[in-house]
């Protein structure tokens, strides 16, 4: 069973417990017990998936701005590590995995879709309480890393044009209305709605990726084109940035997809091999398709079709054998590739830093094909009894509606009404000046 | 008193300044620009959007000297900096009403070695 | 008694009887077996604190200088992690952790100060010893890892000025003199001075930051202000830089923080954690103080918060919960950016990097503040039997005199004779010229 | 046993058996369960590796080369990354690894050279297989960055001149033909040609260092020396980036020795403290030097030195004391400042970063002196059995010799090929515009 | 031959240089300069410190030009660059005495395009 | 009217515009050049690779004047710029036919201010 439940599930009904009653004889003794080794790692993965963001994800962005706004996105992507961590333990935390008691295994109801406030401001945690085998103050910062760099991600379809106060507070109210529930029924464990649908997102798939990526979608059409976009272009100003935030998305990466495991075990390892192929063959193929498209394969090609094997592979790193991700790191380098060039055309939306065509697109990718890539006949660790690769592509594609529906709607509102009020975008003299001098005061490069 | 100024491509200013010694010539101001001309610019591509580079890499030499041997930089200048492909730029030549050294005060063309 | 002892001081006396004799029987064979997953965080958090100083903090201090002096800021901290290492294991873990056959507990002596040359040149290290569940070589090199980052943290003081030369004498006779007492005084265990009074400091409040702070206050009020300052600006040549040294420093921090529990276990996990909110809520204050004072929160704002945070949080890392942490954060985020700014105007000294405001401001402000957020009803671990938050509170404030006394005379003394030998500060010529060229024959960038 | 032997070389027959038959009856029961611990540290070590590649060895050479040709190098770096990723999976790993019925102790064959096809895509793996106390995927992965490290340093011999093609084909070539067998010789265990002359090499002297090294030395002169050198001056166009790299590879040089012992034990803490020292010293050494002969120490000074110490300790790490390492580190110092000014000057090639005078010389001072430093009398584990420092002398140098030979012919044979072929060389022209544009249709920066 | 210098704000390059193309011109260099004028400069606080910022971004372009198209060229320029806000720029005409293409050596007037 | 062109060293850049502003100049443009002259450049050492820097950093001023004011105007450089050590750079008169102002398209010496 574990090796295609996430243990995050398991884990979530436990974590209620604990919440509703500290001292619980613990069910299952052996796994109560605090394992060192666990510890250590889940200590190192958080540590990891917090580098992803800053510097990792941070300078991966920046570098593709122009240099007047350079500073505009590292402040961006470093004010949110600090702000979502507030919000997390004020109530993030306890609305993405607080467990009710009415969230039963089978039964769909309100409490399969958001947790509760009881443990708000992190009332019930202590320094001996554990998370299975390490202590829960781990988990909660592990999960805190993945809650920070959702809403980085999203940054990077507005960015070089939106307000750094609508920023934090769409962040602010984004991350309580949209991921801690979306979280939620992905995580909690039993009776939360894709863990009844039979889902699978081992590290955050439609969580992390199709929720930034709708949502990035929404925020660049909503704020607008960059000015003179896409007449006037607007090259990367820094491209060794770029490329070195890549290669730190890539190693933090291992503490995102092999954290999940949340143990230091044989899926937390295969996790990493997969991760590792399924990112080699997405730059490989991106950098294929533009060697014989545009005669040249690029850096910033192989920076970003890492990126999109990274980003795909997530959902399906504790399911997928190596020949599988390899696979979906293939399809992923081609329909992120299309993301970013022919579906943005089409589209007409400024998505920047393709925010949605590569983490929106590689999330969907990704999702859909974990379903495929789990069955046993195609060197997964096998589906749960009575799914077949077509019924989990469906529980799969069902997950991502919700998702795309729930995360794209709600983020609408929020554009709508922090653009009634306070408005969404710069003047377009600072647009014109940059953000780092109008909206910070600062200069990026005094060389 | 006459000011050369001299746009080139940025890999031939070793041999300009070396032909420019070997007409005499010891001082010289070297600044970065861009070009616009025939000499056609590149492409650059990211994430399949087209970048045109039009405004290509040059540098630009400036150079007082005496009236007397204007001609024998210019073709010092072309020496150097020819390398019979578009693009390898142009020289102009200006008046110059004075020169001050400003370490002593002096004018003239005193100042410009 | 866990709770509010660091490990460090339990283990100090261990140290001292492996020097004596490495086979005594162990008192608790439990606690003396090798335990892979305490190994494993360990080494892991060893990697993490040297991460802080390179690239970190060499990043973080390099991107404010001027241009013409990026170099000499990084090659100041890069050979001093070369030349501490080496003094380290000459003499300088030995005067630390040595522990005398007179340093016994209740006693004042001069044991309580300093350590010995028992272990001079690692001389009684095996392959095979223990500090408790894990290797002796991961002890030496966790602490070493200290020993370099302090001296590091003074260079921020005087930087863009000294001679490359006086700074490698200082760094030497500052670490032996200094650094190594001050250690033994507060993590020897039984009998140190600081142990002796029951002073918390978790991870280095007194050892590490005020210890390097007040050395930065001294070195740059002796070698002088920069030529122009303050009537000419000299802003940050590189804020990327800066920002993304700031990330490292965060991420690093872990291994600084949890990483001193010595252990991969709940301390650990909830180390972690008040770290996380501490600096978030500093950077937060630090952004909110400069929106309202100046009407733009800046990038650099956003990472002397960060720095702040991380700073106050150092001695209340094991002993603190989280909103006791949150609070720490905002108070440091308060005090060190009056420390940054007003202070340092009003004081008139040329504190470069502000490694007095940041470091010696934000140390005696967690120091002072571990003594209150460590009591149980604070939301801390709970004081000592007999301590009551304000006994605490006089016992963290006698350690701050003590380094700030110890640390400031002797460091005056050091850069006087240094001053009369060789001198501390290089031309007039070389200054403007700038460091890299002047002293390292060097330029940072040619583009 | 275990002091002087590395344990991958234990490790090598198991994997054999993992090969012929998963479920063979482990012979140490228990050496074959999961310790959490030894796994975690792995996971770690392993991201570490890979950390050093991307972004650590990109952004040192990178910062070496004129800026039009930054990108050509990460670029490199980066595809290199993704390229023997895949070659590892395919064939890679069992042509290393697999050992065949007929490789036997004291035996040289065949078997002794090179492994087989066994296990070629994986396809013996499985998610619960053991390497040890922990995953074989780990394992995998962790050799795998191994594999990825050593084409990577070539690049450094023949930066800014060198089709991408090229590369890529030559390390596909290179990869298959020269690291697997090396690797296999070393560290495949019993019957292995390295193994059975008792050669001490912990983590990778020859393996990596000397294979690497020899290639390079070949490559530069076979491409020939960049347009105009020696006569025009190609200084580093950005020294901030090249000791950024030299950082991130110091830390992250901890996950590729102390790694090696793969497991968290005692041995990987001491292969830490030596890294610590080797590293120290070389640098101060270094930077010794320059101050004395060229009256200035620089910061490239500083960052090679480090580097030549890490290459040196490398073989030793597993074996050699603290003053041993010592030892190593100031004499990769001297001789590998002469490999990269006196010598390189001597022979008229252009090794452009010195991946020949660093890695290659630096790993022969470090294997010779292996044999010299794993003596007890020296401070080292001891030697084994019937050994003195004299035949272990002999040992490494046939080592050396073996690796020299074979990687030097075949990388000759393989340049010659490519050059008859597609070419080595990019045109004069694009050479005279710079690899980014003329390769990759990319700019560094535009700032 | 006149040589036609402006200073113009950095995001008006591409339209004067279109305005430019209109009428004819087929060549020209560019540089990134600092301006100081009647444009107020810009207050930047690092940890309170106040740096204020009096030299801005301008873009320098000059262009080599027969004395015919002077006016006509000014006229383009002044088109493409204005904003109608202090800072728009200058425009200043000196006289050339010679221009000569390095790549033929050819000179006057022939060599501008 | 006259275009003053002042090559300096970059760390005077801020004396001389004080001299200037004093003598009533409000509008200069500054750019960043290198020069080659008397003063000699200095070695870079990369891991044994001697480079010789013979280009060190300068700055141009530009500035156009009525021409009742050069000479108070070349003055003020003078007093700003000088250290008295080679290398201080030079100061070059060059004849100004027409400025433009761009926000206004007023000429003359009006558009200097
Ligand atoms: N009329 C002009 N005024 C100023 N600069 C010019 C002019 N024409 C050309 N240039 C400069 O000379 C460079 C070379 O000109 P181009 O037309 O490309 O080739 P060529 O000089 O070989 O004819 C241009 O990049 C530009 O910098
Ligand atoms: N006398 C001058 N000589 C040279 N450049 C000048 C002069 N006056 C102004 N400039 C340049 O023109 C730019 C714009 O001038 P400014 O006075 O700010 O606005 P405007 O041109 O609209 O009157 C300045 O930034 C400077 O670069
Ligand atoms: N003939 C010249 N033409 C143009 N610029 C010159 C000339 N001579 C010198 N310069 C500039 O003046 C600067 C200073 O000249 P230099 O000979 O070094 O010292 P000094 O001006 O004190 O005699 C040079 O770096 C160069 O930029």
């Amino acid at each position: 069973m574990k090796h295609f439940e996430s243990v995050r599930s398991a884990f979530g009904m436990r974590l209620g417990l604990l919440g509703a009653a500290l001292c619980v004889p613990a069910l299952a003794q052996a796994q109560d017990e605090l394992n060192s080794g666990d510890t250590a790692w889940m200590l190192v993965a958080t540590v990891l998936v917090l580098f992803m963001t800053i510097p990792g994800l941070s300078l991966f962005y920046a570098g593709l701005v122009r240099s007047k706004n350079v500073l505009s996105v590292l402040m961006q992507c470093f004010t949110i590590v600090a702000l979502a961590s507030i919000i997390w333990v004020v109530c993030g935390y306890s609305l993405a995995f607080g467990v009710s008691e009415g969230q039963t295994e089978g039964v769909i109801n309100l409490h399969s879709l958001v947790g509760n406030f009881d443990n708000a401001f992190l009332k019930n945690v202590t320094v001996d309480g554990l998370a299975g085998t390490y202590p829960e103050t781990i988990f909660i910062m592990f999960q805190m890393t993945f809650f920070i760099i959702t809403p980085a991600l999203i940054c990077g379809a507005f960015a070089e044009r939106m307000k750094f106060s609508a920023v934090l507070i769409f962040t602010t109210l984004w991350l309580v209305l949209v991921y801690a529930p979306i979280c939620h029924m992905a995580w909690s464990g039993e009776g939360a709605l894709f863990h009844t649908w039979g889902v699978l997102d081992f590290a955050g798939g439609t969580v992390v990726h199709i929720n930034a990526g709708i949502a990035a979608l929404v925020a660049c059409i909503l704020v607008g084109k960059r000015n003179g976009y896409p007449q006037r272009a607007m090259p990367p100003h820094n491209m060794t940035m770029t490329v070195t935030g890549a290669g730190m998305l890539w190693v933090g990466w291992f503490g995102f997809n092999a954290g999940s495991e949340l143990a230091a075990d044989g899926t937390a390892g295969m996790a990493m091999l997969v991760t590792q192929l399924s990112t080699a063959a997405a730059t490989l193929t991106w950098l294929g398709i533009e060697w014989v498209k545009h005669g040249k394969p690029s850096a910033l090609g192989a920076a970003t079709g890492a990126v999109a094997g990274l980003v795909a592979i997530t959902p399906a790193s504790g399911t997928a054998g190596p020949m599988g991700a390899i696979a979906i790191g293939v399809a992923s380098g081609v329909i992120c590739f299309l993301g970013a060039t022919s579906i943005k055309r089409m589209g007409g939306y400024d998505d920047s830093l393709d925010a949605f065509g590569v983490h929106g697109i590689g999330g969907i990718v990704g999702a859909v094909l974990t379903g495929v890539f789990a069955a046993e006949s195609l060197g997964g660790y096998g589906l749960a009894e009575g799914m077949t690769i077509g019924t989990q592509v469906i529980a799969q594609i069902k997950s991502i509606l919700v998702t795309l529906v729930y995360s794209g709607v709600v983020s609408l509102i929020l554009f709508k009404l922090i653009d009634l009020t306070i408005g969404l975008r710069v003047s377009e003299e600072a647009e014109n000046q940059g953000l780092d001098l109008a909206e910070h005061g600062e200069e990026g490069y005094l060389l | 008193m006459k000011k050369i100024e001299a746009i080139i491509k940025p890999f031939k200013l070793e041999e300009v300044k070396d032909a420019l010694s070997a007409v005499g010539i010891q001082g010289l101001t070297v600044s970065e620009v861009k070009g616009f001309g025939r000499q056609k610019g590149h492409k650059e591509l990211y994430r399949g959007a087209e970048y045109v580079v039009e405004f290509l890499p040059k540098v630009k030499l400036e150079i007082v000297v005496g009236d007397d041997i204007v001609e024998q930089v210019v073709k010092a200048i072309l020496d150097g900096a020819s390398t019979g492909r578009i693009g390898d730029g142009k020289v102009f030549v200006l008046p110059i009403e004075e020169a001050v050294r400003i370490r002593t005060g002096e004018t003239g063309d005193a100042v410009l070695g």
